[in-house]
């Protein structure tokens, strides 16, 4: 290609001609690394079955080479389709999609020799490990596209689990703690907005202080009350599952996504509410004016600071119900600083998915997905040591950004706080 | 004659008295020495920076014994106590020995005011390897750890080790899953307060078809046991101390647990020195001399074959007696 | 509808901005306010609007006192605004923008925007004015911009318009349309409130005049009056609106472009094959309206663009592929279009904006260590100099009105000893006294010897400072033509056309 | 008059803010004593109870962070023992928190100071205990092997931000847990082992390599607290007086204007991050060779995280940067003594240190507490969102 025709490509050219590059490579390197390099060879094992679905195609074996290889060159035929299409400059959506589960199957026939991978069951756990990180990334979707820089995810998820494993326990129903669990996110994140609104503190300060607090506030009535008084205070139920009619017997995709908590169900509700509200909403076009210009918001008689707290309580309410995933949608009883820092990586998954709903949705499934994949691979044996294996995902969320993602751009007035009447 | 007032203060790791682990025993331990003579306290600390400000604020407030709890204050505990000859004090997990100002003296020198408590609770866990081995359908038993250190990881090598053995004895393929002998590397939270990482690695135990499942992990313990509650696909092996005393929501699940005495050995050392009989002759809490110990089946008895009861019976004798090594 | 203000006070701290400014403007009138900048227009409308809230003072519609706490009471008294400033959200498109605040939804709660766009291309065939409801804020030309502001103003049925400074960025046939524009809605009976610093829109369209000076209300002239006395008027003294400039003979080539191409990040090319040479002593003047590649070009010449190609020689050297640093020592003053975003940090002060790109060199830092002393008194120096108006050189930039902003611009630039100047926009927002400082440092300029490249939309600029004409229209420079040419020709050239005799 | 108005401005309202977050965690101390709560049934002795235990808490934060008399004798001095300890804990957040404000001066929000204390106190440790050196030469070195690790894992991140646009906070997030993570395995592997030991403890730093002492060998104080003073004029030196520092405040303040003017953003962007790096990485050096001397897997603390807040709450400028760390040292070692001498658990402390914090950050709130009209305050926003 001449200089000239580089230059002419669009930012969006110029990402897709990235990524065929990347598939080109990665897929050369899937046939060299685990079909040429690895000597031994053995049958690998996937499992589909979960539970009692349509088609019960139990397992599915194959030498782990033969698998390899297969799968190596469907990853290269799908860049080189890639390829092709961006020439043609069509998108290349399908290609990529093609090529990503050839990578993967590639990897995973080398990485299974001779062992087990329950797939379904590895995608469901990849998505139960995102659900509280979705949970947190609405949150923040919510609070930043109106304005206000929401560190304190941590702290609403954990106010959140605290009280719903609490209540639950006390009365014995999980609905109670599932209905007081965004009252708790709610009041943190009430703290937020006023401290943040009212008086203008600086956010960030006012995140990391409010984890601080809700960490130090909630450790301290687990060692005083739920820890001595466990039984009443601290054996909480858990959520059953629900199977979804007709779809949870869909193959595959069936356990994954239709064989749930109500906690998953409410997610998946909330997700489609915000990126249907955010864009196509009066709700959402207010808000994310309050974020961008609250000036000019405020010029045509929004007021600003109404809809930022509005936006910033609910976006707490929604943080705090996600936390009650951590105790009455995984464990039931509530566990000192359980959410183990899922707050930043929801905050990260934000910025990561440039602040839009459905972005933030994909950075925290390959998070999810990244970190469950490693626990398989650490139970089916690898020769990485495992301190290696838990960076995986980390370490995969700064390539992702770095390879794929590039430059984002926050809501313009997030974090500033807006006074009437004194800015122009 | 009246009793000198003793007062026997622990300085607890970062876990925190809550940790449901060994810093919740020290202090269950030491409170059950309480009486009118005896005062206890605990300092906790906030991170690593803590250990030696909490040792000397100890050593201020004249404590009569202090007891260090965690291998991470080894080296304040050990300062201190050459600094402050007449104070007695002890280690939990440590061998409480001086090994020189750049810590590359082995065999250390002992201090004659420090005391070593540790636990060979790798002969219990072998015990539990073998009964998870005995007790499993699917021919498959699994153990995770909460981080890779050693008084970890020493359960999860005398677990894996104990299923080696069964299938050496009895010429059958029972798989450990989550350790390594070989590697000495297996699968960890990353940490020990995840439960949800904690639970999803137990549904991935049984995904691989684990009916047995031994955490190392603290209080994440109970994401497991709570799995197998409702999953009824596996039975936990609590750890540390006696799940169904301790955690007895998760009872009906619980085959047993592997205990490490450190309670029992922390009140040993305040009893001790309440009765001027502290002795700094290091301590290790073995099978012999129950500082571990495989607990009862408790409510799951009747699911255990007699003879496999027996077998795990014999086996702890025979380690005691040095017939079966464990590592 | 009317609208009177009756001693409006308005001050930010020890500033007073508005000091007791009584003001009628009465039904279906145009009425300008004039000032310097800084003399407190916009704060006046500001207070009006409901953006700021006044010290003392009332404001009455229709002869009845209002309270106005909020834009949204000033929208409902019928108060409309386009303010200096647009007030739209960059990332929003047109038609969300001018629902925005009166947003209709269907009974799920979703926007219902096909009413609103059928409205917004209704207003706009009428007043003929070529907005895409569809089209995204950000990507607009800032004339767009400016309609779409009317537009909303218009869709709202505001009968009381303010105007804040709306042909500052406007082509002259885009400020003649708006003119009469403007006209036709007084005609209809809506009061408009027009600010501008440009005395002949005055002349053309006002009904009434004040002129307001330092806060203070200081005369209501007649709009018979001359452009010379509206001007003593509002800078109190006497102004010289003709420029004068003595004739010389350019020297040698200075600056040399050849077959310059820009391409944005999208790929698109907006400037194709340009090619032009700028003598020593000569000031070509590029003319063009807003957006079509004469900004790319400027920020190409001083390495600001990217995806160049093409050739562009300064005094013999290629600096092609040099950095912006680089180029800036090579020689090259820059004085760029956006000062409030790529001219000036507003938060660091006068002084410190006063170095910003000489910091590194002496008298201001020896090796890495920087002497404050001496910035602030070279600080000193320069704006007695250009005639800043300030408090404290070290106040920060922000606190400057807008001329006084662009004037510490030009005073960095135009202290640095360089061969090249490159002005966008050199006088855009400023009023008629700084204006004529400006051209006259310009003209000294190339006086001096040193060769003068000027961006304008502005006709009378160019046609003042010109020695040679370049006008640009899509990215290309489609003639190269004499200062002498006619104010028409020139508006004919910039649309495209080329008029008889023009062709070079 | 203009002088008094500023003197109590400057004084009045974060004293006022203290006191303020001194009675809310008065209430929340007297609250949870259970001897107070046993008062309840009579209302004068539980006010009064509830006062006797906030005092005696404070009067222990009192002498844990400052001085304490019981210490006193026989050697008056060693009753400053506790303003040792304050100053130890202080220390190392001085520096982390001047390594997070740096970078916000240059539009960078540094997350990672976590991480680059790990690495940090990696490289310290590792010269320390590996070389031999004659003494002086050999604290050097490792201070700047730390600083050379730290300064290249934080650079890492600049440059990613200067290549590819990736941005930095979560790139810093996910860098912390790699970072921590990596620390453990280097723990496991046989060079950082103690001989005979399996712990996760590297053997400790040779004396050569330690940081002096400064009063005596009963107080921990010691040199770090000098180093990081000096690093703090430093900062500010960078900062206010140095063409480096005009450069990172221009591209902090308005990159597109700085970019204009010729300066490189992504040269900046890089050279902060590894500055800011170098710092955090001091930071981890004078931990492990001034106070702990071994390196343990939770050496990091939470010093790259309580940075952040002591940045903002110093403005993130060096000279408040300073005050804040020391008042979180004196907060630090003040709460240790308040466990050992009173009941309040060590939960409570670190609530109390948020609500410090947010009062002292919320010059508005403590206005509207008190009702003073007159006082002019700053905004409490130091931040600038994740634009930069
Ligand atoms: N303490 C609070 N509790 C609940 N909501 C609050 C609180 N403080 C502020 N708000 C909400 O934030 C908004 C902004 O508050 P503020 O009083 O600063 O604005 P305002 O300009 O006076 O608004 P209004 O137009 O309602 O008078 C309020 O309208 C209110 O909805
Ligand atoms: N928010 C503010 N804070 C402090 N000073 C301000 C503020 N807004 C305006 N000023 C000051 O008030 C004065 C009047 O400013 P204003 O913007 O009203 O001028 P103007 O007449 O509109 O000038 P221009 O023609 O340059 O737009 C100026 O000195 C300006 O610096
Ligand atoms: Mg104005
Ligand atoms: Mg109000």
């Amino acid at each position: 290609m001449t200089q000239v025709e580089v230059l002419s490509l669009s930012a969006p050219e110029r990402r897709r001609r990235r990524m065929v590059v990347m598939m080109g490579v990665l897929g050369v390197f899937a046939l060299v690394a685990f079909f040429i390099i690895p000597k031994q060879h053995d049958k690998a094992t996937f499992g589909f079955v979960m539970d009692k679905e349509w088609v019960a195609v139990h397992e599915w074996a194959i030498n782990s080479r033969h698998g390899s290889l297969g799968f190596a060159i469907l990853a290269i035929l799908a860049a080189i389709l890639a390829y092709f299409q961006f020439r043609a400059r069509k998108t290349i959506r399908i290609a990529s999609a093609i090529f990503g589960v050839s990578f993967l199957m590639s990897f995973l026939c080398w990485a299974a020799s001779g062992k087990f991978i329950p797939l379904t069951g590895l995608l469901q756990g990849g998505l139960l490990l995102a659900v509280p990180l979705i949970y947190g990334a609405m949150a923040g979707v919510l609070c930043e596209r109106s304005g206000v820089i929401n560190i304190a995810i941590e702290g609403q998820l954990l106010a959140g689990a605290f009280a719903s494993g609490v209540l639950a326990s006390l009365t014995q129903k999980t609905w109670i703690g599932l209905l007081i669990a965004p009252f708790a996110g709610a009041l943190i994140a009430y703290l937020l907005a006023v401290f943040a609104i009212k008086f203008a503190i600086d956010q960030v300060i006012l995140g990391f202080v409010l984890n601080v607090l809700v960490i130090g506030l909630t450790d301290f009535l687990y060692k005083r009350l739920l820890i001595p008084y466990q039984t009443t205070w601290n054996s909480g139920p858990i959520l059953s599952p629900i199977k979804i009619p007709v779809l949870w017997k869909i193959p595959i995709l069936g356990p994954i996504f239709f064989d749930q908590t109500i906690i998953v169900y409410l997610m998946y509700a909330i997700v489609i509410l915000i990126h249907v509200g955010l864009f196509r909403s009066k709700w959402g076009l207010r808000m994310r004016a309050a974020g961008e210009h609250p000036t000019a918001a405020e010029s045509v008689g929004i007021n600003v600071n109404r809809t930022r707290f509005r936006n910033v309580i609910l976006a707490g309410a929604i943080a705090g119900l996600g936390g009650a995933y951590f105790t009455i949608g995984a464990v039931g009883p509530f566990g000192k600083e359980m959410t183990a820092g899922k707050g930043f990586i929801a905050l990260a998954a934000l910025i990561f998915g440039r602040w839009s709903p459905l972005g933030a949705v994909s950075a925290a499934l390959i998070f999810g997905f990244a970190d469950n994949l490693q626990g398989v691979l650490s139970i089916i044996g690898t020769a990485i040591p495992s301190e290696f294996m838990l960076m995986a995902p980390y370490v995969a969320t700064i390539i992702a950004v770095t390879g794929f993602v590039g430059r984002v751009r926050a809501p313009a007035a997030d974090g500033v706080p807006y006074k009437r009447g004194e800015s122009v | 004659p009246a009793a000198t007032a003793v007062k026997a203060c622990l300085a607890l790791d970062t876990g925190g008295v809550d940790d449901k682990s060994f810093n919740a025993a020290a202090w269950r331990g030491a409170q059950s020495t309480a009486t009118a003579s005896v005062t206890v306290k605990y300092l906790a600390a906030q991170s690593d920076a803590d250990y030696a400000p909490n040792i000397k604020k100890l050593v201020d407030e004249k404590c009569s014994v202090i007891i260090g709890v965690g291998f991470l204050i080894n080296s304040a505990i050990v300062d201190a106590a050459k600094a402050n000859p007449g104070t007695k004090f002890a280690i939990v997990d440590q061998d409480g020995f001086d090994h020189g100002p750049n810590g590359d003296q082995y065999p250390g020198t002992a201090l004659t005011n420090l005391k070593g408590l540790q636990f060979a609770t790798n002969q219990s866990a072998f015990q539990a390897g073998y009964l998870a081995a005995g007790f499993s359908k699917t021919g498959k038993v699994a153990t995770y750890g909460g981080l890779n250190i050693p008084p970890v990881t020493i359960f999860m090598d005398g677990f894996a080790k104990g299923v080696a053995y069964y299938n050496k004895v009895k010429g059958k393929k029972v798989v450990a899953l989550g350790w390594d002998t070989v590697k000495k590397d297996g699968t960890f939270v990353g940490g020990f307060s995840d439960q949800a990482k904690a639970l999803q690695i137990s549904k991935n135990f049984e995904q691989q078809g684990a009916d047995v499942i031994f955490p190392v992990a603290g209080g994440l313990g109970g994401a497991t046991a709570g799995q197998s509650m409702t999953g009824h696909k596996s039975v936990t092996i609590w750890v540390d101390s006696d799940g169904y005393v301790q955690a007895p929501q998760y009872k009906s699940v619980l085959l047993t647990s592997v205990v490490k005495g450190v309670d029992t050995s922390v009140a040993g050392v305040i009893k001790d020195v309440a009765k001027g009989m502290f002795s700094s002759t290091g301590y290790l809490g073995t099978l012999a001399n129950k500082g571990t110990y495989l607990a009862s089946y408790h409510d799951l008895a009747k699911k255990v074959a007699a003879r496999l009861q027996n077998e795990v019976r014999q086996l702890g004798i025979d380690i005691k007696s040095g017939k079966v090594k464990v590592s | 509808m009317s609208l009177e203000l009756r001693a409006v006070t308005k001050s930010f701290g020890a500033l007073i901005a508005n000091d007791h400014i009584d003001l009628k403007v009465g039904d279906g009138e145009i009425h300008a306010i004039l000032g310097e900048n800084g003399a407190g227009k916009s704060t006046l409308m500001n207070v009006v609007y409901g953006l700021l809230q006044p010290d003392a003072g009332e404001i009455l519609v229709d002869g009845e006192e209002i309270k106005i706490s909020g834009p949204a009471d000033a929208l409902a008294a019928g108060i409309g605004m386009v303010h200096q400033h647009f007030m739209l959200i960059p990332v929003f498109t047109v038609a969300e923008n001018i629902v925005l605040g009166h947003e209709k939804t269907n009974k799920f709660g979703i926007l219902e925007l096909s009413k609103a766009k059928e409205e917004i291309r209704r207003v706009s065939a009428e007043f003929n004015f070529d907005v895409d409801p569809d089209s995204l804020v950000e990507t607009l030309p800032v004339g767009i911009q400016q309609r779409v502001e009317i537009i909303r103003a218009l869709i709202y049925d505001a009968k009381v318009l303010i105007l804040d400074e709306p042909t500052a960025v406007l082509t002259p046939q885009e400020t003649d349309e708006l003119l009469r524009n403007m006209k036709i809605l007084r005609d209809k009976g809506t009061s408009i409130v027009f600010i501008t610093h440009k005395l002949r829109e005055v002349q053309e369209a006002a009904d009434k005049i004040t002129v307001i000076r330092r806060g203070k209300v200081v005369g209501n002239p007649l709009v018979t009056a001359s452009q010379e006395e509206l001007a003593s008027l509002m800078v109190g003294r006497p102004v010289a609106l003709d420029v004068y400039k003595k004739a010389i003979t350019p020297g040698p080539v200075a600056l040399s472009v050849k077959n310059l191409n820009v391409h944005d990040i999208t790929g698109r090319r907006l400037v194709k094959n340009v090619t032009f040479d700028v003598h020593e002593g000569e000031i070509l003047a590029v003319a063009g309206v807003q957006g079509n590649g004469q900004s790319e070009l400027a920020k190409a010449i001083v390495g600001l663009e990217e995806f160049i190609d093409g050739s562009i020689v300064l005094d013999g050297k290629d600096i092609t592929t040099w950095s912006v640093h680089d180029t800036l020592y090579s020689g090259i003053a820059y004085v760029p279009e956006d000062r409030e975003h790529d001219g000036l940090i507003s938060s660091f002060s006068i002084a410190e904006n006063l170095i910003l790109d000489t910091f590194d060199t002496p008298p201001y830092a020896k090796g890495p260590v920087m002497s404050p002393t001496i910035v602030a008194r070279e600080a000193e120096v320069r704006v007695k100099e250009f005639d800043v108006r300030l408090q404290s050189v070290q106040d920060s930039a922000a606190s400057l009105s807008g001329g006084n902003k662009q004037k510490v611009v030009l005073a960095r630039e135009l202290s640095r000893p360089v061969k090249l100047v490159v002005a966008s926009q050199p006088t855009r927002g400023l009023d008629v006294g700084s204006i004529e400082f400006v051209h006259q440092r310009i003209i000294s300029e190339r006086d001096s010897g040193k060769a003068v490249l000027i961006f304008s939309t502005e006709l009378d600029e160019v046609t003042d400072l010109a020695d040679r004409i370049a006008v640009m229209y899509r990215g290309e420079i489609i003639a190269m033509v004499a200062a002498t040419t006619s104010r028409e020709d020139l508006g004919l050239l910039m649309a495209g056309v080329h008029p008889e005799g023009t062709r070079s | 008059m203009k002088f008094f108005r500023k003197a109590v401005s400057t004084i009045a309202l974060p004293g006022l803010a203290f006191l303020s977050a001194l009675f809310v965690s008065g209430l929340l101390i007297a609250f949870s004593d259970p001897k107070v709560l046993k008062l309840a049934h009579s209302p004068f002795k539980f006010i009064g109870g509830a006062f006797a235990a906030a005092g005696k808490a404070y009067l222990a934060l009192f002498e844990g962070a400052i001085f304490d008399p019981n210490l006193a004798h026989p050697n008056f001095f060693d009753g400053f023992y506790p303003l040792s300890e304050t100053l130890v804990a202080a220390s190392p957040l001085i520096l982390t928190g001047l390594s997070v404000a740096l970078a916000f001066r240059a539009g960078l929000f540094n997350i990672g100071a976590q991480g680059q204390f790990i690495f940090g106190a990696i490289g310290a440790s590792v010269v320390g205990f590996k070389t031999t050196m004659p003494v002086g030469i050999h604290v050097i070195a490792a201070i700047v092997t730390a600083m050379v690790f730290a300064g290249l894992w934080g650079g890492f991140v600049g440059l990613l931000k200067a290549k590819t646009g990736a941005h930095e906070v979560i790139v810093t997030i996910m860098l912390n847990y790699v970072a921590s993570y990596f620390l453990l395995w280097l723990l496991s592997t046989t060079p950082f082992l103690r001989k005979g030991r399996q712990d996760p403890i590297a053997p400790p730093v040779k004396e050569s390599a330690r940081l002096p002492h400064l009063a005596g060998p009963n107080l921990r104080v010691n040199l770090g607290i000098i180093i990081a003073l000096a690093a703090a004029a430093g900062v500010w030196w960078l900062l206010n007086r140095s063409t480096w520092g005009f450069r990172f405040r221009a591209v902090g303040a308005n990159a597109a204007a700085a970019r204009t003017a010729g300066i490189s953003v992504p040269l900046v962007t890089t050279l902060v991050m590894a500055i800011a790096g170098a710092l955090a990485g001091l930071g981890g050096a004078v931990q492990i060779l001034g106070s702990e001397y071994a390196l343990t897997a939770g050496a990091g603390g939470t010093f790259g995280f309580d940075a952040i807040t002591v940045a903002l709450l110093g403005r993130a400028n060096p000279i408040g940067t300073v005050f804040a760390a020391l008042l979180f040292g004196g907060l630090r070692a003040g709460g240790l003594t308040m466990q050992a001498n009173t009941d309040t658990p060590i939960d409570l402390i670190l609530v109390i240190q948020a609500l410090v914090v947010l009062f002292i950050a919320a010059p508005a709130l403590v206005k509207a507490v008190f009702r003073i009209k007159q006082l002019k305050v700053g905004s409490g926003v130091v931040s600038k969102g994740w634009n930069g």
